[in-house]
Parts: C-alpha cells; structure tokens; sequence
C-alpha cells in the first residue's frame, strides 16, 4: 500500500478506469468512447482527459439520447470498431434496454455467428448520499438473466483496471458496472499493464467457518464485517466475485464446500436479485455440504428513498453482513 | 405593446413576486447545500424564472404541470408551499413526498404538481396522459410538460409530440432552452439552432419565445394554453433562457466562460421585469423591496419549519411501495 | 367441464381476458385501453370486440411507440382514469423500461405514498412456434425484481378472467404476462364474475414425494409431468403460483415441509431467472426440512433461436419437469 | 427526362430483374408458409419491390443496410444469394443465419445487410452507428435504414436522425410508408400527412418519393447517397407505396377495403416498370419473360437447397451466444 514502490502505484478507482481506457485507446485504435458529457470527464470522472488525448473523433459526446449510443455502439461494433458507451447512472440504462437486450445481446446468436458485437457499457450504481428514487438502484440482476451479455462489477482500483482491460479486448458485449461510492476511492494498482480475465473470483480472506460471496461495494463492507466477526470468533472466508457472468462458481463451491455455511450478499434489491442465483445454484452442487440455510443479504424490497434514515433502512451495509454470518452460524 | 394591454396590474405583480419567491428559495438552497444541511443533490433554477412564473400564471390551480430535475421553480409556482418543498429537500417526515422523492421528486398533486423527475423528458409522456385524461373526464384541465434543451434529443420528446399532435390533446411543452445540458451546449448535440422548428414535425405551432420576460412567457403560453383547452392541439414552445448557476449545487463550471455568463447574468430576468414595471409605473421602488423582504422571511420560515421537522424514523421504510400488499 | 353446466362457461384464455376487460369497462368507466391495433382486437385477439362496445374513446390505438404507451397510461392513472397498456409481445416492454420501472413502479413511493398509479401492463410472453429471438422471450424475473410491480401470470382461462378483473381493481402497476401458448386454450370459466386475488397461489394436485412449483404455461407441462410421474409411481404435489408479486410462499412452504423435495419450473431463463428466487426463498425458510437439492427447470441460456430443434432444445417442457422431478427424487 | 438520362439500360433491367426476384421469392414464400412449410410467421415484400432495387442499386456492395421485419426484399437486393435466405426461412443449417435468425433476422454481414430486425425501427440507430464507423475508418461507405411508416412514432427515428444530423453522417433513411402499420393507418397514429416533413426538425432534406416507380427512387437514393458519401449528411426518403399482401402472411386483413387493394394492386411496380422500359425500348416482351423464367427457376433453386438441407442439431443450441466464454 506504499504511495510508489515500483511494483504498485496508488489511484482511485474512477482513475484506473481512466488509465484502463488510455491504454486500451493507445493499443487499439477501434476503441472509440461514446456518452454524455464525456469531453468534461463524464459524471464521475471516468473519462477525464480522454478528449485531450484521443480527440473528439474518438471521444464523441451524445445527446440525451441513450436509445442511440447503444443503437450506435452496436452499429460501430458490428462494422469494426470496439466502442465502449456509457451511461453515467445506470438508470438510464431502462431507456436503452432494446438496444441492449434484443440488439447488443442477441446479434451474434441470432446472425448465427457471422458478427461478434464487442462493446462495453459502463455504467454507475448503487446509492450516493441520498440521490433518491432515479439515481440509487443496482440493476445487474437485470443484466445478468439475460443471455448474451457478460456483467462485471470491481470494487478496487486495481480490478478496476485490469476488468476494463478485459472488457475492452472481449468481443462481446460487456456490461461494466462501477459502484458510486467507490469511485473515489484510493487503492494500489500494479505498475504494468495488466488484466483480470472475465469469470474469475478472487478469494480476498480465508476462513473455516462460514463463506462469504459479495461484488462491488458490498466487498468493502464485507472486508470490515469480517474483521468485526474474527473478533466474534468467527473466521469468515470473503470470496469476490467481480465477474457475474461468466461466474466463477467452482471458486465459490470450493470454499462452500469447506465451510458448509454461506452468505451472499449485495447492494441491489434481495428479493429476485442475482444473489438469488447464487444461493439457487450452490444450493443446487453443494446441497449435501451445507450445513445451513444460505442467507441473503440485499436491499429491501423498495425503490430507494432520499431521507438519509431511510436509505440507512433500506439498503444493507456491515451490519447486516454481520448479522447474516451470525445467523448463518446459528448464532441468533 | 403595453404590458397592461396583455396583463392586469395584479398578474404582473403576482409574477413578480413568484419571480422573487424562487430566486430567493433557490438562493437559501444553494447556501443551505453548500453548507451541508442538505443531503443528495440540488439543481437550481436560478436566471430562469421568468418562464416557471410566467407559464404557471397562464395556468389555473386545477391545470397539470410535469417538470424536470430542475423543478423547484416549477412547484412553486404552481402553488406548492415553500416548507413542504424545503423540509423535502432536508429528507424530513413533513416534507412534499414525507422525505421519500427529495429535490428531484417533489410532488404536489393537489396543486396539479404531477413532480419533478428525475429523467430526462420523462414527463412529457405523463403531461400527454393527463391531458387524455382530463379530456376523458370533460374538466377542460391543461397540461404543461417543463423540459430542457437537453431534454428534445430524447426519443420520448418525440412519442410524446407525436402522440399529443395525433389526438390534440391539450397540452403545452416548453422547452426551457438554458443553453446546456449538463456540462454540454446544445449545439453539440442537437443538429437545428432553433428548436421551435422541431414542432413541424408534428403539424403544431411552434414558437420561440423570450424566455427572460415574463411577459412573453405568460403571453404565449396563454396562446398555447387557448388552444389546448379548446381541443386545437399542443403547441412547442422553446423558451430561450440560461442558468445562471452551475448544473448542480457544486459543479465547477469548466465548460463555460465565466464572461459569458457575466453577461447573462447582466441580463437577469427578475431586475429586468422590474424595470418593466416600474416604467410602466406599476411598482414603485419600496414596494419592490416589500415583495424580497416578504418572500425572504417567508423562505427563512420555510427553512425553520423543515429544521424543525422530524426526519422519518427507518422502521416506515416500506410503507407506500403499494396501496394495498395484495 | 361440461359446454355449459350452469356455473360455468367454456371459452378460451384470450376470450375470457376480453371478458374480464368488459366487465371491468362496464362497471367503471375509468377503465380505458390503451395499444397499437386494438381496435382490431390486438396481435392475439386479446381486445377483439372493445371498440364496438366502449368506442374510440376508450381503446384508443397507439402509435408505435411503447415508451409513450406507458408514460401516457402512468399521466392518466395518476389523474383518475384506470388504463390497461398493452405492448403485444413482452420484448417491447424494453422500449419502456424507464417508464416502467422508473415512473410507474416508483411514483407512489417517491412521492410518499400521495398518488396511487392503478395500471396494469397486458404482455404477451413465451415462445409460440418459432417466432425467433426478438419474439419468445419469457421477461417476469426482471418484473418481479423492480419494487413497485405486481406480477401475475395466469394459465387458464378462468385464473386470466379473474386475475385481470383483480389486476384492473388494484391501485398499484400491474403485469399481467399472458403467455402465446396458452391464449387460444380452452377451459370452464365460472359463470359469474369471480375475481382471483392477487397473491394466492392455487394447489393443482396434491401428493406427497415432492412439490412441484410452477405458472403460466408450464403448468400445462407440470400437470402432464405428474400424470407420468403418478405411473412411476411418483406421488406429486403441483402448485401453480399465479400471482408472482405479491409471493403466496406460505402455500408453497405449507407443501414443502411435508414433501421435502422441489422442483420450481418456468420457461424463462433458468440463469438468474425467477425460480432462483423461489429456491432461494423455499432454501431459506424451510431448509431443515429439505430432503434433496431443489431443482430448477427453465431455459437454457441462449436467445432462443428460430429453428425447431434449437427452440426444442433451449426451451423446456413436460420432459424437463420429468426429469428434474426424478432427479429430485435421487433416481438419476 | 427519359429513362437512359438517369440510368443505364442495364441498371434499368438489373432492377428489373431484382423486383422479379423479389417478387417470386416472396409469392413462394407465402405458397410455402400457407402449405405449413416454414416455422415462424413471416412478413411478404409484395408491392414494395420498386424500393429494395432502387435504393440499393444506388449503393455499392461494401455500403451498409440497416432492414426490418419485412426485410427479404432487402436482403435479395442487397445481393443475397437466394437459397441462404430460404433456407434460413426454413430453419434449416445451411441458412444464411445457419437457422437461428429466421425470417425476422436474416443477415449477411459479407454484403453489407446488417440484419432484418424484428424491432419496429431498431435498425436507424444501428444505421448511424455504420456510419459513423465508415467515416471514422475512412471508408467512404454509407448506410441506409429502412423502416416502415409505422416506425417513423418510435423514439429511435428521433434519436437517431438528430444523431445523424448533429455529426452529418453519411446515412439514408428511407421510409417506405405503405400505409399501414399492422393493421392500423398511418392516419390514425401519426400527426402529419407528408412524412417528409419529419425531415425539418433536424434541419437535413426530406423529400417525398413515388416508392412504385424504381427510376424515382433510385435516383432520390442517388442523390442522397452522394450527400451521404461527401459528408453533407443524412436525408429522409419518405417512399410512397403499398404492400399487396396482409401484414403478415395469414392476416384476414378486415381493416382495409378490398376495393383498395385491389385499385393498388393495379398500379402494381413491376408491371410499371416493365411497361416503361418497353416504351423506352429497353426491354422485348420475350425478354421480360425471360427475366421471370429465370428468377422463378432460381427461387426453385433455393427452395430445392432449404428441402434438401438439414435441420441444425439439437446439440448445437448453445453456440455462439458469446464469441468466447470468457
Ligand atoms: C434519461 C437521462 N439521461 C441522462 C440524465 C443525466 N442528466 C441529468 S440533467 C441532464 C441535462 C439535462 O439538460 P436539459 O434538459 O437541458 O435541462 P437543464 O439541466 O438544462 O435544466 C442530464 C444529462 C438523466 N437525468 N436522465
Ligand atoms: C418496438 C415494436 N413494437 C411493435 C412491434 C409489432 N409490430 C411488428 S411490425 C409492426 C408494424 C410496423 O409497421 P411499419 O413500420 O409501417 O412497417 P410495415 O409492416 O408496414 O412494413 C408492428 C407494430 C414490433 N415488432 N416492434
Ligand atoms: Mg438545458
Ligand atoms: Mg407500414
């Protein structure tokens, strides 16, 4: 975690986006950006200074018109050229689900191979100090049912990086989800170019009593959860998924089948949530190790509210993964 | 023309005041947000509240309005009281939406307020059905759709054009043209300078209008507000403004010179209309000053009355996701 | 099941949803229509004969443009009408996403409980015959994750007449998904004007090895699976969920603590799909009385491809449940 | 102006025999899907064969299409081969989307023919987005959107031509408007007559075409092609005409008059056309027979291929859902 020390270097996580994109841009010059106000560095800063570099026949900036950068992506894909869209909050996203969903996702099956679609959409989630009903929702368990796309969600800086890398060079569609409360967040990021494949986990703690299966934001909040638990007596393994789909499900079985007990947990609403797939399908290989109920943690089942109490109420933090690994081990 | 051809002396005070009345709640807003007292973020409507007066005054109580992001202005004038909005956008029990929509979900249906929103042109569509609505129901309301320059380039503003046209519903849409949306000037991503143009697409009138004078605002919407009620159709409006803020509370404003709004700053829609009245020697100078000092107290009430206020206690997080659980 | 025994009438699914329509558009004149072609009854005759009865003011044909479609119907529920919006084939719901999920689901909630938005969304889901990638997709795990929505999904002409009739006296955003398959089946229909709750689940059979737990169409194919499960001497209990949001999990649990074993069955995506939620619910309530992994039964995942063999081969049936329900039983 | 000033007489009998080829293909079609031979429903041509072989003669084999729902007379005069495409109607292995795609979704990325798509409109933004890769890779390609009088409602139109426009790129969109939408007038649904007009809310031509006489549209898709291909930017062909058949094969058509019909019918293209070339004295009537012997031969051809061919495995259901897994 040294500021420099030659193997690492410290940036947030909405810069390794940036650094992922610079890279990505100067290797290929089929990258080419396509959103809102992305010449002033996008909403979040995830494409500050891209317009300086590549200039604006590469970094192009969009009308409120979210129907048509995914219209537009999938027409620059298909004929050439690798875009990566963005969609700022990813609640406007559901105003370009066509384009993402019947066209984005099903070209390449439904041409019978004869086209690959290889673009990314980014796209900003989760809750930011009270933006209320519109500007707070995690969606990925929209994306991650329909067949055709791939959907990460990093919850570091390094990660970050190395998945949008991945995504850029993948020639299918990706959707690259970036959790708002991270954005600005500061951690190590290797020195070299490097990439994290899609579809592989990332065990960050080992533990014997209990797995712990979370992505995104939630990896943050479980990290302290599981100190707070070590305290408790309890050793938690922290498995992050960082890719949904693929999915990493040996990774995860693997260490369920150690420790028999599970919980997974997410931002986005519990209720039909992808945790649901995940308690669904360790359930379904592991049936026989398990030695409790997997509990889910997720948000409850609300639009998210603006009032701080009651955003507070809604969505889950390190309390509730705490709870839920106490119940988990019979312990409430 | 003189202005008490087209208005009585009492509408354009009332203008006046409504003017006075945003800009002064906007102002405390801003502070308040800076200061931290308000969580999420606030998008003002500072520089143009020439339009939200002048088109809510050509509106009757029981008329709709579906507005923006941007939409304090709006629910202002169109009657919402100023401490239910303000104890909103604190997130407190008492405001508009119980704490539930903040700043931009402010709602008030029983002023016809059908609420901010938080998309893009997301209202136009929901203007057009409560327009079909009131049609159905025979009650001769109006409905007004508020959305930005931003907003035209939605495929919605198009739907909802096209639909409205089709079944001459009486609806209004104004265009609040500040210029910019975000950090990105119209012309960047809208190919026509004139966006009243675009009303041709669907055989309705389409008019650009001064959106500064709030004679004008008030003029052509009472145009466009005749026709609607008589069954003629919608009509476009594009109302040329600019915001003299950033997008948001906080942004840093990279993407404008500040000569530029100097200049439009210079131009300020609630100082020119009050020249306005003065020469027309509608307002003399202390009565002006009357109408900030009493909307300056009436916002300091406001914010008393949402400090004051409870914020909603967590265990009434799921109440109102339904009417009724099954 | 007689023609006409005096309690009940025989018609089809589609013909008893018109059926409730008029009904609901006689009793209460808020009760409008709004859909492209449905002065001509609608892709599937689902509005045959409205616009004679109730005229042009109340089924009103739209343009080709859903998103409007639904911001309309959200602008006239919300200023006293009770529209019902049709969108023929459920894949156009994703040109309206925002708003549905965004304005209608989310209205009431936002703006603190002052406005109600009675709506319901007719949708018509499921693969019929190869009608390819854009045109069978079965969408209710999006539906059912977005908080604000009720779902249902009817599979007899008596449950699609009573649940609509219940669909249309709600004042909350309804779904009502009806699938192709299942539109032109016939079945008794009770004589009088009898409404189906929202929420409750119904028992088809009764067993005792192991429940069976399914909707829409695939109860077609579940109620045949018993049949040949009873000849194998596999005693089954089906239940047919009907209403998806709100969830009748008490009927559900109140069979599965007795069977021990689970099969949950649709015809939409099993990745990520609504049975994942009900596995993980049933899992999460009733897990010391499992006796076997639940198993899910749904789609592949892959667009669902045009030629029948694939179509065959992606979706699933009365084999499917089968096998699953063998599998359950630990004799595969 | 007579014929050979515009056009070549060989061009003038290539979009002959492309009508032809378009015209016994579909008339197959249809025979076949009434016989219960082809899985899926599917959406005949008939009627509009004048637009297909006029606009894409204007275009070379590298530009792009964008097609429809109704997109075989696309695909076949953007120069498919026949019997992919019917075998891909048949479901068959050897289709040109080796069965997976179907009527809706034929495709041929190697001719430029992006995908019919089932999604009214979906095709105008992938369209621009053809384009703007073309001039980003420096190509000198263009593309057209096709689209239907119906889609000219959907909020992608908007989105994409102002898109278009805004960056001047080098698309065709060309609505070929037969009236109806399934089975609902235009009239009913949209608020203008001349859809041309649409044009001028992005500031770019919108011309009107005769959409049954192949000289007209060939030389509007010309002229706007040329526009498209020096950078000028995008035009909006609004292309007059009128689909034979129901809206899709099996539709009983009760919301059109059959004395209608049967009055278009009469103006049927490719006997129009076949009449002017006569006069013109480019075509004998033996060799126009020759033209329809041909074709009719080569759609048996195709048909044969489809019967002939198998049916994809089961077992290969899964494939190319992604290019790699991970
Ligand atoms: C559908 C959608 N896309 C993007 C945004 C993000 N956004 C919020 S305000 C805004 C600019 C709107 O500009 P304009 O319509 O001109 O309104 P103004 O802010 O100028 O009042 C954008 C892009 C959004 N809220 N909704
Ligand atoms: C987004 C969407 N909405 C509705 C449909 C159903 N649909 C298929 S074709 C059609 C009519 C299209 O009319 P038009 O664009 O005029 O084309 P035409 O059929 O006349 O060639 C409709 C409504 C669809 N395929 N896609
Ligand atoms: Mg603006
Ligand atoms: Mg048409």
């Amino acid at each position: 975690m040294a500021q420099r020390d030659g193997t690492t270097r410290r940036m947030s996580f909405g810069q390794a986006t940036v650094d992922a994109m610079r890279s990505a841009m100067r290797e290929d010059d089929r990258v080419v950006v396509l959103g809102e106000d992305i010449s002033w560095g996008g909403n979040f800063g995830q494409f500050r200074g891209l317009l300086d570099e590549f200039g604006p026949d590469r970094v192009i900036d969009m009308p409120i018109s979210e129907a048509i950068i995914m219209a537009v992506g999938v027409g620059a894909a298909v004929t050439g050229l690798r875009p990566v869209a963005s969609m700022s909050f990813v609640e406007f996203t559901l105003g370009a689900m066509d384009e993402i969903v019947n066209q984005a996702a099903k070209f390449r099956y439904m041409f019978g191979g004869q086209v690959s679609v290889p673009l990314v959409l980014r796209a900003s989630d989760g809750v930011l100090r009270s933006s209320a009903g519109q500007h707070s929702s995690s969606l990925e368990g929209l994306f991650t049912h329909l067949p055709g796309l791939k959907v990460v969600a990093p919850s570091n800086p390094a990660d970050a990086r190395g998945l949008l890398r991945a995504a850029i060079a993948d020639d299918d569609p990706v959707v690259y989800l970036e959790n708002k409360r991270i954005t600005a967040k500061r951690g190590p990021v290797p020195a070299g170019d490097h990439v994290v494949p899609l579809g592989s986990a990332a065990v960050r703690r080992t533990g014997a009593d209990l797995t712990i299966v979370t992505y995104s934001v939630m990896t943050l909040h479980a990290e302290k959860a599981c100190a707070r638990l070590a305290e408790m007596g309890i050793d938690a393994e922290l498995i992050e998924l960082r890719s949904l789909v693929p999915l990493d499900l040996d990774t995860v079985l693997s260490s369920v089948v150690r420790t028999g007990r599970v919980v997974v947990a997410h931002e986005a609403w519990e209720f039909g949530g992808f945790g649901a797939e995940v308690v669904a399908a360790i359930t379904g290989q592991a049936f026989d190790r398990l030695r409790a109920a997997p509990v889910r943690v997720g948000a409850a089942q609300a639009p998210i509210p603006f009032s701080p109490p009651l955003e507070r109420a809604v969505v889950p933090g390190e309390d509730e993964i705490v709870a839920a690994a106490r119940e988990v081990m019979g312990l409430c | 023309m003189s202005l008490t051809e087209t208005m009585s002396p009492g509408l354009a005070l009332g203008i006046h005041q409504a003017m006075v009345r945003i800009r002064l709640f906007e102002s405390r807003v801003e502070e308040l947000f800076k200061a931290g007292e308000l969580p999420g973020f606030v998008h003002t409507y500072i520089g143009q509240e020439a339009i939200a007066a002048g088109v809510c005054a050509a509106l009757n109580r029981d008329d709709y309005i579906t507005s923006t992001h941007r939409g304090h202005g709006h629910a202002i004038a169109k009657g919402m009281e100023l401490g239910p909005i303000m104890a909103e956008l604190y997130g407190k029990a008492t405001g508009a939406c119980r704490g539930r929509g903040g700043s931009m979900h402010v709602a008030d249906f029983s002023v016809g307020m059908l609420g901010a929103n938080g998309i893009v042109a997301g209202g136009l569509g929901i203007a057009a059905g409560a327009a079909l609505s009131a049609r159905y129901r025979g009650t001769g309301q109006v409905a007004v759709g508020f959305f930005g320059d931003g907003g035209i380039n939605k495929g919605t503003f198009h739907e909802a054009l096209n639909f409205a046209a089709t079944h001459r519903l009486g609806v209004v849409f104004v265009c609040e043209n500040n210029q910019y949306a975000q950090f990105t000037s119209r012309l960047r991503t809208t190919s026509v300078e004139d966006l009243s143009v675009r009303a041709a697409a669907y055989g309705i009138p389409g008019v650009t209008v001064d959106g500064n004078d709030p004679a004008a605002t008030y003029r052509q919407t009472l145009e466009a507000v005749a026709r609607a009620r008589e069954g003629v159709g919608p009509t476009l409006l594009n109302m040329e403004t600019y915001r003299f803020g950033g997008h948001y509370v906080g942004d840093a404003e990279v993407y404008r010179a500040s000569a530029e709004v100097q200049a439009r700053r210079e131009e300020d829609p609630i100082l020119r209309w009050e020249r306005t009245l003065t020469d027309e020697g509608l307002m003399t100078a202390g009565a002006g000053d009357a109408v900030w000092a009493e909307a300056g107290e009436e916002v300091s009430a406001a914010v008393s009355f949402a400090e004051e206020s409870p914020y909603p206690e967590g265990g009434t997080a799921l109440e109102n996701v339904f009417t009724r659980v099954r």
